[in-house]
């Protein structure tokens, strides 16, 4: 699937989307680690169909998947 | 003027600052609503802070506009819902390169009575800064730059302070 | 943009509406502020209600000048000590005849965060309302008109919600 | 001494100040009551050198007095 970066995440990453394989956001954090150099110092939020989501939840692939550094508007 | 409509999804985001004669032209467009009593404004303003030595020069604001519109659109239901007196609310936010000296928010609410119309900026102006998905950079004066964190969301992005 | 001057008298009337546009250009004026990170704004409109049948057409604002100033001198410097961050505070009140619709008063403050001005602007309506000798007379549709009295004042004209 | 009138107060004596000697605001009082009609069953307050002034105050002809209606500012 194609995952949305932002901000600072984006930044590390070089890009704004990152193509990925994963069954859910706990195996989505790995494989973003995998892929973007320093994340693990880093904090973050996954937006899936543009909701936050906590702890881990499956993913099928189809929802809008977006990685969310801390938010800094006002 | 929109206290009719407040389900419909609108954009906040305005590409630059924010013109202050641009808020004049919204408060003038009040005046065929002589139900309004009060107005209440909130503007934030890009201020030139100094970190380490260094000066905010300009703030560099992106967005998860899709997120941010509906996230928005809930927060416009509920302070309807909490202050249904109020008349209208209008929500404007930066994005792009903001210059110190210049605006970037607005939050704009009126009503019959003065309380709604201040109790609801309040609480919407705290609700965007937790809630909308808004990154901000600092632009400082050694050509280097910070992510702006807002000081009410934890490290995990969760509103601390609602 | 007069925190270092709260101690001057200024005049804070003006004959007929505030102009939107005048707010606009006040918010403009303090874009070379860079230490201002917030402005709240509360603004006053003369509201259309109806008293037994007729409807408000106008409101019609006399004053004591002269007792209005001191007080609100004394407004201020209490304000500024209260809210020691602030940048400035600026108020307006119309004299004359407002129509409704029309805009007839205005407190702006300024901050480099957000608590104090939206503090001290709350604050700063409650005492205009309730400790400034200003007078207003409503217009109705029918030509007579009656005497607005503040709710937060009491009948010997002492303020009651301070 | 001038004594300024305002708002209803003023409309109801027809005249923004009115000449009168009073040695003490309750001695104002009923001044103002013996002049302007109807004066009983309103509401003032009464301000000395641009302050209100609560109870009884003596005045020796040389202050700023007026007389005020409910405030209505805002």
């Amino acid at each position: 699937m194609e995952v949305l970066l932002f901000g600072l995440i984006a930044e590390r990453a070089g890009a704004r989307t990152l193509e990925l394989s994963a069954a859910s956001t706990s195996e989505l954090r790995v494989r973003l680690a995998e892929r973007i150099e320093g994340l693990a110092a880093l904090s973050y939020a996954i937006a899936v169909d543009r909701r936050l989501v906590m702890g881990d939840v499956p993913l099928n692939g189809s929802e809008e998947v977006a990685v969310l550094p801390p938010f800094a508007g006002g | 003027m929109s206290g009719t409509k407040p389900h419909r999804v609108r954009d906040i985001f305005v590409e630059g600052p924010i013109d202050a004669a641009f808020v004049g032209t919204s408060i003038a467009k009040h005046a065929t609503r002589t139900d309004i009593g009060a107005h209440e404004i909130f503007l934030g303003q890009v201020r030139a802070d100094a970190i380490e030595g260094r000066t905010v020069e300009a703030l560099e604001y992106s967005a998860y506009r899709e997120m941010a519109m509906e996230r928005m659109t809930a927060i416009r239901e509920e302070a309807f819902a909490m202050w249904p007196s109020m008349t209208c609310l209008h929500v404007h936010h930066s994005l792009g390169t903001i210059k110190a000296g210049e605006l970037c928010f607005m939050v704009f609410a009126s009503a019959p009575h003065r309380a709604a119309a201040r109790e609801a900026v309040a609480w919407v102006v705290d609700r965007v800064k937790a809630e909308l998905p808004i990154f901000g950079k600092e632009i400082l004066s050694d050509a280097t730059h910070v992510w702006k964190v807002n000081r009410s969301v934890d490290p995990q992005g969760r509103p601390t302070d609602l």
